[in-house]
């Protein structure tokens, strides 16, 4: 697992599946092959009113790690992160009288997974309940595992790849871990954050 | 290549084709501690890993209950354990919901109840506690473990855990060893407990391993 | 030349009896010969004999000794304890006879040796009997044993305190509420119904325990769950 | 003995000559009367033809008669030493080994040969790049042989390498007690599988942290392969028979500059990427790093 830069690219007025086209075109003009699909997916719950003050648990999948779900609890002070395996889901069915989800609100991200030397790269379309929302692309270089020590290896990348959409600063979840070991739970962070993002902003209208 | 299919897809799938571990299947009973000695050779005997001994373990094992008043009535409880190996320093830590006792007719000759086992990161314990979770008790387990097929057979001490002392100097809770025969298996096989009466009985009159009734239990002391 | 003379004997039981022993004798024999085949097997090959082997050859002396005793307590068979066995001669001259019907272990039948293999009175039957008696009282003190292995009282502790926290719960508990500990205590005890959850909650060895940093990767090998997760995609 | 060797090919020439030419005689006589003797007088041709022959096969005798004698006869018996009992050997699998031996006999000759060759062109070619003089003869002759060192002083040079750089860990395991592989980690960057054959290097293999440690398999990565393949060219570079603990204080000091190996741009192009790869080669004097393309 290697440092991993989740960043939006703006569609600027073009469909969804148009702007997936030219960056897999450009993706692939620089050498890139496909190695097949991948998908993040992520379901929301809260908690009921009889458990205090409201929590909220985000349970994510991500098909690189398909043997583990991660889920982030938030709770207004601190989010705290946990790693299990498939089963997790199964116990959120039983909690089911204490969190709940409301279906309006479960994101996914998906699309082709590119690999360019050491550099995989996953052009994702965002859906948040179908409704499509944006363009994530995700780079992980995976030989290294500190972002501070591959940051600007990385941004020269996605700079050389997305042009001047391509990010300047380290995604704002990363900024306080820079010197810290990369591990999958950080790409999910990454991932939720933008999540939210896009939860919030008005859908663009179009279907994916 | 097919794009991924969502986990939750392939987890419906899983329970539609019932082939997740989710029932247990559990007799208990106990030995004085001056025949553990003899039990174990016995069951170093009869159990599958005879070359390579009787595999140890030492756990901490912290059980919560989520709980949510709904006003009248009974308040609905969800129980849940945390074991951590005290022994192994990068073992995953393990997460388990253990259900109540189904009733099922009396002749079934074990306990069967529901179970949701899995392995999870180092901060669960934070994780529960946030979520709104109580620990209601601990103990440390410390024994063997033995394996015949599918059936897990352990005997082990328990111990309290005191406040804040270190994990050394805990006592045990009596002057025997719990021993504990289960069977982790998808819904419905029944078989199984047919097994674990016959290897119960190879253990007579050692270790009577029981079918004991929580609620009675719960009466009785 | 005849040693013995059998008395009270008519012609058909003499008929009967002397099948009665030909078959008796033939089974002693194969016992014997299976019986020295494993002492044999035990002294020369006991460094490769395999463990089914030795218990191949257990299971047919075990099955020799089963049918001989069928064969004694057969209806057909004689009541041989009401036989007795005469010495009508005793000589301390070497008998080559004798000595080849015992493979070489008697060689005389003289005085001194005859009362150990032909006394009437030594009751095999009566040891037997002495040594069950011996066992019949010390029977209870067995059984009593067996009980002692393990204590019903300690089992209903032990599941009582792993299932339900009996005798294993912290005092109050921090908000002031004692914890219900004894008596009564079903399955769900009664406690806080919510409430905002803190950190105070939990006990200090408990904190100890939390990481702020989840491991890289989990391994989903539970060390004391026997099976894997059978749908890993 | 160049003489004899000379008198030695000239008698066996000319005995080849005489076989030859007898050769001819009996294919003359076995061939009798030819149509090419034409009809007349053939007989008296055949005969002709066939004194001719017999007159060149007696001056081959003669020649073959002189030089005979002028070869100076070997001195007394060779001596095989011990091996001449070899032939006295009644086990019939014995009997192959004198066969055997000649073989080996042969083949150390030939290697004798050859490494003396060798030795020559390389004297002349040096492939050894390091710009120090040896006139330390001391040193020759204190350390004879570095392929077969007692163990502490290898021992000695590694935890002498561990305290050298405070970010290079080193765990080290013998499978073979002298010829130790060391695991040497360079902060999280990377690590190196290095085995030693005594104190000189043998073969490095460079790895992500999270591969395993074996030796023979190479990283999954690009950028670590390519690595270790310039781990190899330096090793063969800093390699130097005469200092061996030296060579591998180079080696190690050179390994040292992969610290930054994610975080360094190329000195020459000033980029990160090339080829999608960062700056791979480290230059041997002055540790810079560069591209692969850009060196």
């Amino acid at each position: 697992m290697g440092v991993t830069i989740l960043t939006q690219f703006p569609t600027e007025n073009r469909t969804g599946p148009h702007t997936i086209d030219v960056l897999s075109k450009r993706i692939m003009a620089l050498g890139a092959l496909q190695q097949g699909q991948f998908l993040v997916d992520c379901e929301t719950y809260t908690s009921v009113p009889q458990l205090g003050p409201q929590r909220t648990v985000h349970v994510l999948h991500n098909s690189e790690q398909p043997a583990t779900v991660f889920s982030l609890l938030e709770t207004g002070t601190k989010t705290i992160p946990l790693a299990t395996d498939g089963l997790f889901d199964l116990l959120m069915m039983k909690m089911s009288s204490f969190y709940t989800s409301k279906k309006q609100t479960k994101a996914e991200s998906k699309g082709p997974r590119y690999e360019i030397g050491d550099f995989c790269v996953k052009l994702g379309t965002v859906t948040v309940s179908s409704n499509f929302k944006g363009i994530l692309v995700e780079v992980e270089y995976r030989p290294c595992v500190v972002p501070a020590m591959c940051w600007d290896l990385l941004k020269e990348f996605l700079q050389g790849f997305l042009g001047l959409s391509g990010p300047t600063n380290p995604p704002a979840y990363l900024q306080n871990r820079m010197q810290e070991i990369y591990s999958p739970i950080d790409t999910i962070h990454q991932y939720l954050e933008h999540f939210t993002i896009f939860r919030k902003s008005p859908g663009i209208g179009m279907r994916a | 290549m097919s794009a991924p299919g969502t986990a939750m897809d392939s987890l419906s799938a899983a329970l539609k084709c019932n082939i997740i571990p989710n029932q247990e299947y559990l007799l208990q009973g106990s030995v004085l501690d001056q025949y553990v000695e003899v039990l174990l050779h016995r069951l170093r005997g009869l159990c599958d890993n005879v070359d390579s001994g009787p595999e140890s373990f030492h756990d901490h094992e912290l059980c919560f209950t989520l709980r949510a008043g709904s006003g009248s009535g009974a308040p609905i409880v969800l129980p849940l354990r945390v074991r951590r190996a005290l022994d192994v320093a990068d073992a995953p830590f393990q997460l388990r919901y253990v259900g109540q006792q189904e009733l099922g007719d009396k002749n079934r000759p074990t306990v069967v109840r529901s179970s949701i086992d899995m392995a999870c990161s180092s901060t669960i314990v934070e994780f529960l506690t946030e979520l709104g979770c109580r620990l209601d008790f601990e103990y440390i387990a410390r024994g063997y473990m033995f394996r015949k097929g599918r059936m897990k057979i352990t005997v082990s001490k328990i111990f309290k855990v005191a406040g804040n002392k270190p994990v050394e100097t805990v006592e045990p809770i009596s002057q025997s060893y719990l021993v504990e025969l289960s069977v982790l298996a998808p819904s419905g096989q029944d078989a199984i407990g047919e097994d674990m009466r016959i290897f119960a009985e190879q253990l007579r009159p050692l270790v009577q391993l029981e079918k004991i009734d929580y609620k009675r239990l719960g009466s009785m002391m | 030349m005849v040693y013995v003379r059998y008395e009270k004997m008519q012609q058909r039981e003499e008929k009967q009896l002397e099948s009665a022993l030909e078959s008796i004798i033939q089974r002693v024999n194969d016992l014997k010969q299976s019986i020295a085949s494993m002492i044999f097997k035990i002294e020369n090959e006991y460094e490769t004999m395999a463990w089914p082997t030795f218990l191949d050859n257990y299971a047919l002396i075990s099955g020799q000794l089963t049918s001989l005793s069928k064969v004694l307590s057969h209806d057909k068979c004689p009541n041989l304890r009401n036989l007795t066995v005469l010495p009508l001669m005793l000589s301390p001259e070497r008998d080559e006879q004798l000595a080849q019907a015992t493979e070489g272990r008697v060689t005389t039948f003289a005085h001194d040796l005859v009362p150990d293999y032909l006394e009437p009175n030594l009751s095999l039957w009566q040891r037997i009997k002495l040594r069950q008696g011996k066992n019949g009282k010390s029977n209870p003190r067995l059984r009593g044993n067996t009980q002692q292995n393990s204590s019903v009282a300690d089992t209903h502790l032990l599941v009582a305190a792993v299932g339900m926290g009996k005798g294993l719960k912290m005092g109050p508990s921090p908000n002031g509420q004692p914890n219900p500990t004894s008596g009564g205590m079903m399955v769900a005890p009664q406690g806080r119904t919510g409430g905002p959850p803190g950190q105070s909650q939990m006990p200090p060895s408990t904190q100890a325990m939390t990481m702020n940093k989840a491991p890289s990767a989990i391994k989903t090998n539970i060390k004391s769950a026997a099976q894997m997760h059978p749908y890993g995609r | 003995m160049e003489r004899d060797l000379e008198q030695l090919n000239s008698a066996l020439n000319s005995i080849k000559t005489l076989r030859s030419n007898v050769r001819r005689v009996f294919e003359s006589v076995s061939n009798g009367l030819r149509a090419d003797h034409g009809d007349e007088g053939k007989e008296n041709k055949y005969i002709l033809e066939l004194q001719e022959l017999l007159t060149t096969v007696n001056n081959d005798l003669r020649d073959v008669e002189n030089s005979v004698a002028n070869l100076t006869p070997p001195p007394g018996a060779f001596s095989l030493g011990s091996t001449t009992s070899l032939s006295q050997e009644t086990t019939h699998e014995r009997q192959a080994l004198y066969g055997q031996l000649v073989n080996s006999y042969k083949w150390t000759d030939k290697i004798h040969e050859y490494s003396a060759l060798a030795g020559n062109i390389l004297s002349t070619n040096s492939f050894n790049k390091t710009y120090k003089t040896f006139s330390t003869t001391k040193r020759r002759k204190t350390q004879t042989s570095n392929h077969n060192v007692p163990s502490d002083v290898i021992e000695n040079l590694i935890t002498s390498i561990n305290k050298l750089f405070p970010d290079v860990t080193i765990t080290t395991n013998r499978p073979f007690v002298p010829n130790p592989v060391i695991q040497a980690s360079l902060g999280r960057v990377l690590k190196a599988s290095i085995a030693f054959k005594g104190l000189m290097i043998e073969w490095v293999v460079v790895k992500a942290h999270a591969e395993s440690n074996d030796l023979w398999t190479e990283s999954r990565y690009k950028v670590f392969k390519k690595v270790t393949e310039n781990c190899h060219a330096a090793m063969c570079h800093f390699h130097s028979p005469m200092m061996p603990d030296l060579a591998v204080r180079s080696f190690m000091h050179w390994f040292h500059s992969y610290n930054i190996l994610f975080s360094a741009p190329c000195k020459r192009c000033g980029n990160h990427l090339h080829n999608n790869l960062p700056p791979t080669w480290r230059d041997l004097r002055t540790l810079e790093p560069y591209h692969e393309e850009c060196k």
